[in-house]
């Protein structure tokens, strides 16, 4: 089973790149973009989709700044 | 047969019928790959191994000289530094920040296979430019490359240069430089050696990265059709590196291995040639047994990948099980995928089928060189530059020159480098005109001993070389040596890299023969031999060839680091002098300062007297290197007054300079090689004798020229001009 | 006195720590897939790119067989030294409060900063005087130190803050310029400064002696 | 409308940081984890959808080695 697990920096916390990326976007001609929060992908393919919890918490993610969320895509 | 698969390779019609007669048949689609980039500008050197003999390459100092993967020098205790410069343009130009850190994994590779550990990185940059924001995108992506690979395999960048003209807009330049250290001992050569030895291929596994890269992207003019070779950009993988580095290091220190090489254009077909070739032997490779990362690869495909992060060894049987346990220590990857043989072919097996068998002379010595057709152009080829200073008082002129992106500091650049990681860097990046780097960071300071080192320098102003390759060469030899001589550095060896345009075209042709002979002329009369380098042709497209770059890396050795001045002015109340070559020239032409006037491009420079030039340099050397001076700096682009000001913004403290009045730009202004400004106590500087000048005194927190004063700050505020490039 | 530096995959600065503690006792490398500290003193956890820093700066390392036995060892009282991707690595592991992010500025940054001992009560500072600014460089691209507000004012409650950046050189955006702090016990150290690159004036400054030079002589007194 | 880009690294296109967690996976205890793949999620508000195609193009993704994917997520 392919999972996909989506992190960002939680809310409140300063988002450096997020705010780059918002900053860079009105000189290429885009306007009307806000709150930009850039994170982290991690796609994998699972026998056990029961574990990814575990997986996030302990590695994929830290908990302390990041939320997380899954979604898995069965194929 | 207009899609003849050799010309879409890149192989001419005539070459093709010599690869037919060399193999005695028509080459297969595995061995017409291989042929095609070993054939190639790149791995041959067709266009420029003829004039390449005309550079010195012998010295009291060399270890060993070109033909290996870098060449080194002797610092004695039984210590050589190996280095070597080389070119990711086209790479860069595609992917700015994959193509300079790959570029920069490619430099390392070359520095480890010679059995040295990397000490210091140097990058030299060349960009259109700054209003352009594809340089700006270019910029950004090849800076970050560089720290990324440089800063993550822990390896310090310590110097480098950048320009920004628009010849390069359409062709960035992005050349990295190595300096690693080892025991003479431990110098090791890629010669493949021992007939029934294996061989074992190191590090990354095998994808689809850079296929076609060496033929196509390194050696073609670029168009339009850049999308289509989007799918196989290298990525690097410092991290992957570090462990196979760390692993080579360590079996090369055992004793463990025969020879070793690096992966870089070309991948296997290259580095398995090479190796046979050098070692007059022949290998058997099995693709089959070659690690991919994409189970569907062709034999050809495994062949020319440009894979980054591989080395391949060769080793006895006896010691396959150490090597092994290192690399499993490490955790890199190893695998046996050949043997050396007698045969003197380059056999390429897939299992057991035989899917390319070729010799090794004509993949290596066979392909045929060119000579050039040079023609000196009867008027400048290159675009005058665009105006954008108007003023002719030389009040505004400094700051404009500090502000310019050429001369502005680069500090917002090369603090996203490591420039401290092995504890070795003594002067750091805009403290020095050179580098200057312990060789022993264990010892202690202890009174009366000295702690030797070595400086590194790497210098080359494209534009002087346009309008005189050959003047303009020799003063980037020259620049180099001056740089080292401010840290009181005794060159030792030099490395460039010749980044020109299409060779074919007669005026590029003669730009490249002056240029080289202007290399050799200068190394000559400094007694400095060249260990090694790279040429990276064909830097053109729709908008014109580059400016033509020679990029030349020296490094020297230091006596003792301690004493090496800075450039920045220290102390009130010493002396500023200006120390000049006998009969030095000024002028306006080609310098900065004519380039932000929109003048044209001159067809030539002021002649230079060479060996008065090697005079003063050696003066300001064992004054510098002796710790008599406070600073020494040399006078380069945008003249004394930029030097100047350049020493007050480095010291943080102001000067006093006595001016005539005459408020003649040139004279504050233009260039020319041969002068330095250095400072120090009075009777230090009288003790130069009469090549130097005392021309003011340090203090205060003005830079004052005759009539003419700016303060330290704005003089701060006009060179921060780069930082908004990188906000 | 002996330290061990701990080497991971990815490591760049354990040499440079080596070295430094070197100055002011014996020292030994520590091997990250070895589950004991072969019975020295103190342990230095070095900076670099464990782990090429990939996924999360310290995710990987912290895994190592070796942070078992590190773990042990601070529990029991002994001294740890994270310095840069060693810090990241001790927030990571739990061992320190707090998490490392991103520069303000986003990129890596290489510059000397000054820092102001906070505290010269601590075995990490003992060598210091309070209010003594060091000259070391920082070396970073993700060292904007973070906690929630109740670990900030518990931080500052229990003297855990015994580094703080000088005004005008925070260089990430660090929440109150916070340069270096400790468990609550006060026996495990993390810092984003690097005091082994700053142990001979001939490299620019030997401000970060005191760092080591208070350890080795914690260990020396016990 | 909150919309969020999803970027991984291209099929073939050497993936460091995929390659690493799918190392460091079994001995942490999972086991069975396969084609581990790290990305970039970049999460953000835009008055106009039709604006994002390009924005990726431009400045969220590198096209040249990187794959993405848009989900809008309606409030
Ligand atoms: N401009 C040059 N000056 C001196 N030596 C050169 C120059 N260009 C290439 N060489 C030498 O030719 C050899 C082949 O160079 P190259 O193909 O770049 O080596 P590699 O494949 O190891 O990178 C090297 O030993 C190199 O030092
Ligand atoms: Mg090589």
């Amino acid at each position: 089973m392919k999972a996909r697990v989506l992190i960002r920096p939680k809310e409140g916390i300063l988002d450096p790149q997020g705010q780059a990326v918002e900053r860079a976007l009105p000189a290429l001609g885009f306007a009307g973009v806000e709150d930009v929060r850039v994170g982290r992908m991690v796609e994998l393919e699972v026998e056990d989709s029961s574990q990814i919890e575990a997986m996030c918490q302990k590695l994929l993610a830290n908990p302390l700044v990041e939320d997380y969320e899954v979604q898995l895509v069965d194929l | 047969m207009s899609a003849s698969p050799h010309r879409v390779l890149g192989l001419t019609d005539s070459e093709y019928e010599l690869i037919c007669q060399k193999l005695d048949r028509d080459p297969n689609g595995l061995e017409l790959a291989v042929f095609s980039l070993m054939w190639s500008e790149h791995c041959a050197y067709k266009h420029s191994k003829k004039l390449l003999g005309r550079l010195p390459t012998e010295g009291p100092h060399l270890l060993m000289g070109p033909g290996e993967n870098a060449g080194a020098v002797d610092v004695g205790d039984g210590m050589a530094i190996a280095f070597k410069v080389e070119s990711h343009n086209h790479p860069s130009a595609v992917e700015p920040f994959q193509g300079a850190a790959t570029g920069v994994g490619g430099i390392l590779r070359d520095v480890f296979a010679v059995g040295a550990r990397p000490i210091a990185v140097l990058d030299s940059l060349r960009f259109g430019e700054l209003e352009s924001a594809r340089s700006l995108y270019l910029l950004d992506g090849a800076v970050s490359g560089i720290g990324h690979y440089g800063n993550s395999i822990g390896v310090p960048t310590v110097g480098g240069e950048v320009y920004f003209e628009a010849a390069y807009e359409q062709n960035c330049l992005v050349n990295a430089m190595c300096l690693g250290v080892a025991e003479h001992r431990r110098l090791t050569s890629a010669a493949a050696a021992g007939v029934g030895n294996l061989l074992v291929l190191m590090g990354a596994r095998t994808g689809r990265d850079g296929i076609g890269g060496a033929s196509v992207l390194a050696s073609a003019e670029l168009d339009a059709e850049d999308e289509s070779k989007r799918p196989t950009v290298q990525i690097g993988d410092p991290f992957e590196e570090k462990k196979v580095m760390e692993a080579c290091l360590e079996l090369l220190d055992r004793g463990t291995l025969a020879s070793l090489q690096d992966l870089g254009a070309a991948g296997l077909s290259s580095s398995s040639s090479e190796m046979a070739s050098k070692g007059e032997v022949g290998l058997d490779i099995d693709v089959s047994a070659v690690p991919l990362r994409e189970a569907d690869m062709e034999p050809f495909e495994i062949m020319i990948s440009e894979s980054q992060e591989r080395m391949l060894a060769v080793v006895e049987p006896g010691r396959l099980a150490e090597l092994t346990e290192v690399c499993q220590r490490w955790e890199v990857r190893a695998s046996v995928i050949g043997a050396v043989t007698d045969t003197r072919h380059l056999r390429v097996l897939d299992g057991d089928a035989v899917v390319g068998d070729m010799p090794v002379d004509a993949l290596v010595d066979d392909c045929p060189l060119y000579d050039l057709k040079p023609a000196a152009p009867e008027a400048q080829v290159y675009p005058a530059p665009k105006r954008v200073l108007e003023s002719e008082d030389p009040a505004q002129i400094l700051p404009a020159l500090l502000g310019s992106p050429n001369l502005a500091s680069r500090r917002p650049l090369f603090e996203q480098y490591d420039s401290l990681v092995q504890s070795r860097t003594v002067r750091r990046p805009e403290q020095a005109d050179a580098a200057v780097l312990a060789l022993y960071p264990e010892h202690k300071a202890e009174p009366g001993t000295p702690r030797k080192g070595i400086a590194v320098a790497i210098d080359g102003n494209g534009r002087r070389v346009a309008c005189d390759p050959y003047t303009g060469t020799v003063e980037a030899v020259l620049e180099c040596a001056a740089n080292l001589a401010c840290v009181g550095a005794e060159p030792l060896g030099l490395t460039n890299c010749l980044n020109f345009g299409n060779p074919e075209k007669p005026h590029v042709a003669w730009q490249l023969e002056r240029s080289v002979q202007g290399m050799a002329d200068a190394l000559v009369e400094l007694g400095v031999p060249v260990v090694g380098g790279n040429v990276s042709l064909y830097n053109e497209s729709g908008g014109g060839p580059i400016y033509p770059t020679p990029v030349v890396g020296m490094v020297g050795a230091v006596r003792d680091t301690a004493l090496a001045p800075g450039y920045g002015f220290g102390r009130a109340g010493e002396s500023v002098a200006l120390v000049a070559a006998r009969g030095a020239q000024v002028s306006a032409r080609g310098s900065e300062l004519a380039k932000l006037a929109g003048e044209e491009l001159p067809l030539g420079l002021n002649p230079i007297d060479v060996a008065a030039v090697r005079e003063v340099i050696e003066l300001v050397r064992e004054a510098a290197g002796s710790g008599a001076l406070r600073s020494a700096h040399d006078v380069a682009e945008g003249g004394l007054a930029t030097a100047l000001a350049e020493c007050v913004l480095a010291g943080g403290v102001g000067a006093d300079v006595a001016w005539d009045g005459d408020d003649d730009p040139v004279q504050l202004f233009g260039e020319g090689a041969g002068r330095f400004v250095v400072s120090g106590p009075a009777e230090a500087i009288d003790a130069l004798g009469p090549l130097a000048t005392r021309i003011g005194t340090v203090g205060g927190h003005e830079l004052v020229i005759g009539p003419l004063s700016w303060t330290v700050d704005e003089l701060r505020a006009a060179s921060s001009a780069l930082a908004p490039a990188f906000a | 006195m002996r330290f061990g530096v701990i080497r991971f995959p990815g490591s760049c600065d354990e040499t440079d720590a080596l070295l430094a503690c070197r100055r002011y006792a014996d020292a030994e490398i520590l091997w990250h897939g070895d589950r004991d500290l072969d019975g020295v003193d103190a342990v230095v956890v070095p900076g670099g790119f464990s782990y090429g820093d990939y996924l999360r700066v310290g995710a990987i390392a912290r895994f190592s067989p070796i942070m078992e036995a590190v773990t042990e060892f601070a529990a029991s009282g002994g001294h740890v030294l994270g310095i840069c991707n060693g810090f990241q690595v001790l927030c990571e592991a739990g061992l320190l409060p707090g998490a490392l992010l991103p520069n303000a500025g986003r990129r890596f940054l290489c510059r000397q900063v000054d820092v102001e001992v906070a505290r010269a009560d601590s075995p990490f500072t003992r060598a210091a005087s309070a209010g003594q600014v060091l000259s070391i460089p920082v070396k970073h691209t993700t060292g904007r130190y973070h906690a929630p507000a109740h670990v900030l004012e518990g931080l500052d409650a229990h003297g855990q803050i015994l580094l703080r950046y000088a005004p005008g050189h925070n260089p990430n955006g660090s929440e109150d310029d916070i340069a270096g702090v400790t468990n609550e016990a006060g026996n495990v150290m993390g810092l984003m400064p690097h005091p082994e690159h700053a142990v001979d004036a001939l490299t620019g400054s030997e401000d970060g002696g005191v760092i080591f030079e208070s350890l080795a002589s914690v260990a020396v007194a016990a």
